[in-house]
């Protein structure tokens, strides 16, 4: 073994350490409820909106989804300014991640939108709702309800993926832990203690989410 | 046009692209009339009843509804809709909403009725469908047969002039069948015009003024439910008949 | 110092698409065969097997990769084993992507209705044979189209493999950018190279979707 | 690790950036370029082995040393007090000027004044480093991975300043000559080493003595003159121990 | 044991969680006996036959099948499985295979036959259901009455001792009722041992030796059709038959 593990310099920079995943979590958690109203709206401008909205709708959706975080992060904060919009790196990494993961929960939230029976729309439009109506009261709840689950995997990966806007100098964990490399050079250790944040993060979420879901979405759907 | 006519079709016609659904269709549903809807699959009833509430839009012929024409341009959806109720063959409760939350929602939403008038007649009619007691329950922790009667209450809120039934108990177990049949009969007994496809023909028998026997999109047959079962007037709803009637 | 971005600049980065697609490729065959264990072992009768996949799955998928695979390739030689970034990159890759996939098929394999379970077991067919001959085929006509899109994440998800010393398709540009200061240029090269890669895959997973959405019949 | 080791392996593997003009660049047919890549051959020539060259990033530069992924580190680092408590520095073999760079208008003169603006710097660079030392409390610090990125951030008005070497600055200002950025201050003159593993003092004593042997003969003057143009600083040839 | 009995239950019980679904359930079916079991929905028939296969395990009592016994650690399972066929309410063929491999799977993967003699065994008894023409398509290409033929005849082509029906036509429209219950017959006339959950009233009657009424987990009444819908002996039985007879 040629190498000798020093975890004390780590220790040091706790508090440092914990701003960082301080960010990360507001980061993630501004991202997540701004790109879920961004995404509800373009899920049901694609699936009932005119034809140039939904068009509009695809070519977001499949431009973010088929380029790198990265590349579209430095595009919101190197290019804005040059059209007269300077942001703070914080304000520029949470709009790239609302822009990243409204592309992404579009497309999940249009599948539980779809996979709402047609029966439903049927029911609701018969009782005299109108069409927005149904959506707001009768199809929105169910469709988050079938695809909870990839929403809230779609979240974590938010919250790992957030890690590239170190490139813009926003001071998130994995910024946190390159400057703290940078200083000890203990970074074996800085990315083992990292790797256990993030993963502590990833479980508070998971738990969290679940927490929601048993407030929100817990009514019995099938007898069994 | 007689006052008492609730619905009117006239040589009303749709197609499924090439395909036609509907030949030309004549009916006319008096207030208070309860009319049997029969014939076998794909023969057009509920797209039919369907026309009627315009969940399927007709291309030809007119529909009058409660003095309120559907065009194929038409504004006075929204009238026709809350006047009429619908039930469906798979309940269609939403499952999100408790069974009082299902029948509140369109008095609030629609008729923008006050919260405590809404819940006082959800729970009037969910007595009337005898289960007031599963009110805060959701539609999942229910049988399919009370599911079905939670579904004709929240039509009732409502307050609908008419009331369609498509196939409301095929979906359900033998022993729940009665319980919706009971519910609807009571309903006919208190004079709500109504019209339901089924194949009950026990219910056909005692409360139909008329049974409509409908084969590839034409009303083959409208007769009295006495002369319907025992004088059929065509060899098609005779074989039919006999198909049902057998096993 | 400065050079102009021209056309031995683009021909680099285009070069350097090799990797970013042999990366892929490793990613993608060693999450694949993992991941059909992990998918097996997480909707497997068995607690304890689906205990250690779950754990599995939430390790991998909690984690960044950018972490797993910095770990993977200095904490080997930290433990005394010697490795090629090549096999790190294999082994960080296929950990991740594996995990992944596993959770995704896991989806695919439950939506097999329980009753073809049933039919099939009493029919005498035992574990081997019923995922041979009667689940796995059925899962796997739901499972083509979130695989192929997910193949997208897998590619744009190579780009993280710089940090073990590929020159992949996005540290390429980086370098490059480093050499000409033309970063607009320069990455929205890479945007378009990225694009051009994952918008057929991505595509393709859309259209295979639809066709299986729509009537058997 | 010793030479005969080396030799008994049958290559000298060395890590260098190639994201750090002109030190470490890539060539136009993708391979390691620059001064660096100059001295790292002249030291394989040197040692009779063939050379090995790794890229590598700012980040995991010391991280491939310590691991003993690569056997020397000829990456553009800077000789500081931090750095030494993890590796071990050879005699320098380069040196650079890191300054502070501010369009011409801007007031700024010395580190109390960057009060209240904002810095760009590479991240874990030798300006990171001295400029995080000298710069006020609410002076905020913006860290970038490379050069580029920091330099895009002045470039777009994103940092008021930016730390960095004489060497960057000069090509700044041949690009964009209209936005008249100046040096406003030196912040440290820094030389750079070759790092080793610290223990190893008989590679040390190669290497050190390898780089006495060509600032004498003139070889590693020619490098300099080839990528930077100038004839080595003093801070190279004066610091002979 | 007499030589006869196939199948032999005694003080069966099987919980879900707190929850008792069978209760001491003893039974005895011999060779070529024809049972059919009706009860209210819940009240564990199909718990009861699924038992039998085992893909629901017993936790108390002994089941044996064909002399082999189901203990709660058992290797013989899979002997017992290949000899007891079971045809489901929503027929499960395997939607990937044609109709010919969906019988020729089981013979070929479990029992080793050859590929020409599984094909022929599956041909004779997809003709004895009546759709050998169907052979080379998909079950989504069938009706729903063809497809529970299929499935009938997929079950047979293991060559069963016994054969479990769990309500084989409630998912079925009106008119291919009959044709599955005609193959039904077809079967009893042949002399298969059968069990079978249904309420179709008509087909006990004509083809049951025995008839099994369940409710709440318990067998509550078994007599021979005739006596059972003449003379019901319990309360719960007439009740019931009250409901399914009376619409
Ligand atoms: N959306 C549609 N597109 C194309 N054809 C349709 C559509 N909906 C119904 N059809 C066809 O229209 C015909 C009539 O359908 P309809 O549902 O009205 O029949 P039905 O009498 O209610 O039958 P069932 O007893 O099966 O409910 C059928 O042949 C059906 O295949
Ligand atoms: N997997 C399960 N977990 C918990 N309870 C179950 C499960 N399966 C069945 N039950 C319960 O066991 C009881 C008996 O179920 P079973 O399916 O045997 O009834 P059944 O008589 O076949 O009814 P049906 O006529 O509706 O098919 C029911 O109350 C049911 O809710
Ligand atoms: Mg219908
Ligand atoms: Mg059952």
């Amino acid at each position: 073994m040629t190498y000798d593990f020093q975890f004390d310099a780590v220790f040091a920079s706790w508090d440092y350490l914990l701003d960082g995943a301080w960010l990360t979590v507001r980061l993630s958690f501004g991202a997540m409820a701004i790109g879920m109203v961004v995404a509800i709206l373009c899920a049901l401008g694609k699936t009932s909106g005119p034809k140039p909205v939904r068009w509009a709708i695809n070519v977001y959706i499949e431009v973010i989804r088929n380029t790198p975080f990265l590349v579209q992060i430095f595009l919101i904060f190197f290019g804005l300014p040059t059209v007269g919009l300077r942001l703070s790196p914080d304000v520029a990494a949470m709009i790239a991640m609302v822009v990243n993961v409204g592309a992404y929960a579009t497309e999940i939230i249009r599948a539980g939108i779809e996979s709402i029976h047609k029966g439903q729309i049927e029911a609701g439009l018969a009782l005299g709702l109108r069409p927005l109506q149904v959506f707001r009261y009768i199809v929105l709840k169910p469709a988050l309800r079938t695809v909870y689950p990839a929403l809230t995997s779609q979240f974590i990966l938010l919250m790992l993926s957030s890690s590239v806007v170190s490139a813009i100098s926003a001071d998130e964990l994995t910024s946190v832990a390159n400057n703290i490399q940078s200083q000890t050079f203990r970074s074996f250790e800085i990315y083992i203690v990292v790797t256990g944040i993030y993963l502590v993060l990833a479980l508070m979420f998971s738990a969290l989410f679940a927490g929601i879901y048993r407030l929100a979405f817990a009514y019995t759907v099938d007898r069994r | 046009m007689s006052a008492d006519v609730v619905i009117r079709m006239e040589g009303v016609q749709k197609w499924y692209d090439q395909f036609q659904v509907l030949k030309d269709i004549d009916l006319e549903v008096h207030r208070g009339e309860r009319i049997v809807i029969c014939g076998p699959s794909g023969s057009g009833k509920s797209t039919l009843i369907r026309c009627i509430n315009q969940l399927e839009r007709h291309q030809k012929g007119r529909i009058t509804v409660n003095g309120v024409e559907l065009g194929p341009h038409h504004r006075q959806l929204d009238m026709v809709r809350r006047e009429v109720g619908m039930v469906f063959q798979s309940f269609n409760l939403f499952p999100h909403l408790t069974v009082l939350e299902n029948c509140m929602l369109a008095p609030l939403k629609v008729r923008g009725t006050t919260k405590a008038e809404a819940k006082a007649t959800a729970m009037r009619y969910l007595e009337r469908v005898r289960i007031p007691e599963q009110a805060d329950k959701y539609p999942g922790q229910l049988s399919g047969g009370q599911q079905q009667r939670v579904a004709i209450a929240r039509s009732l809120c409502m307050n609908p002039k008419v009331m369609l039934f498509d196939e409301p108990t095929s979906a359900l177990d033998p022993e729940m069948v009665k319980e919706v049949l009971d519910t609807m009969i009571g309903l006919a007994e208190d004079g709500m015009t109504m019209l339901c496809v089924t194949h009950e023909m026990g219910f056909a028998k005692s409360v139909a003024h008329r049974v409509i026997f409908m084969d590839r999109g034409e009303i083959v047959e409208q007769n009295t439910p006495e002369e319907f079962f025992t004088a059929p007037k065509s060899e098609r709803t005779r074989s039919f008949l006999g198909q049902i009637l057998t096993h | 110092m400065i050079r102009a971005f021209g056309y031995n600049e683009f021909l680099f980065l285009l070069s350097a698409v090799q990797w970013t697609l042999m990366l892929s490729v490793i990613a993608f065959i060693g999450g694949g065969l993992v991941g059909l264990f992990v998918a097996l072992g997480r909707t497997s009768d068995v607690k304890p097997l689906r205990l250690l996949a779950t754990g599995y799955i939430q390790l991998f998928q909690g984690t960044p990769l950018l972490m797993q695979l910095f770990l993977v390739f200095f904490g080997a030689t930290v433990i005394g084993i010697d490795m090629s970034p090549w096999v790190a990159a294999a082994v960080g890759l296929t950990l991740n992507t594996s995990a992944f996939l596993g959770e995704i098929w896991r989806g695919c394999i439950q939506s097999v209705p329980r009753g073809q379970w049933e039919a099939a077991s009493s029919l005498g067919l035992r574990y081997p044979g019923l995922m041979r001959y009667v689940i796995l085929p059925q899962a796997v006509k739901v499972a083509v189209p979130p695989t192929v899109g997910y193949l997208v994440q897998v590619i744009k998800g190579t780009s993280l493999a710089a940090i073990i010393g590929f020159v992949e398709l996005t540290r390429a540009g980086q370098i490059v950018n480093n050499a000409t200061f033309q970063p607009f240029l320069v990455f929205g090269i890479v945007a378009a190279i990225y694009f051009a890669l994952c918008w057929p895959l991505s595509l393709l997973s859309q259209r295979l979707e639809a066709r299986y959405a729509a009537p058997s019949r | 690790q010793s030479v005969e080791d080396i030799k008994g392996k049958g290559k000298l593997t060395i890590g260098m950036l190639v994201d750090f003009p002109p030190f470490g660049i890539t060539s136009s047919d993708g391979k390691p370029d620059g001064y660096d890549a100059d001295v790292a051959k002249l030291m394989a020539k040197h040692m009779g082995v063939p050379v090995d060259i790794v890229p590598v990033t700012g980040p995991n530069r010391i991280p491939y040393l310590l691991t003993g992924k690569v056997d020397v580190l000829v990456a553009s680092l800077g000789i500081t007090p931090e750095r030494a408590k993890q590796v071990a520095f050879s005699e320098p073999y380069a040196a650079i000027e890191i300054g502070l760079l501010a369009p011409q208008k801007s007031t700024v003169a010395k580190a109390e004044d960057l009060s209240g603006k904002s810095v760009g710097v590479a991240r874990a660079s030798t300006q990171d480093q001295s400029l995080t030392a000298v710069a006020p409390k609410d002076a905020r610090v913006m860290r970038f991975d490379d050069d580029a990125s920091a330099v895009q951030a002045l470039l777009s008005g994103q940092v008021d300043a930016l730390g960095v070497s004489n060497v960057v600055a000069q090509q700044i200002k041949t690009m964009a000559p209209q936005a008249n950025y100046e040096m406003k201050f030196v912040l440290k003159s820094q030389v750079q080493g070759v790092a080793l593993r610290q223990g190893q003092d008989k590679l040390m004593g190669w290497v050190n003595g390898f780089l006495d042997t060509v600032k004498k003969n003139g070889e590693l003057n020619a490098i300099h003159q080839k990528w930077l143009g100038t004839d080595l600083p003093a801070a190279v040839t004066a610091s002979k121990s």
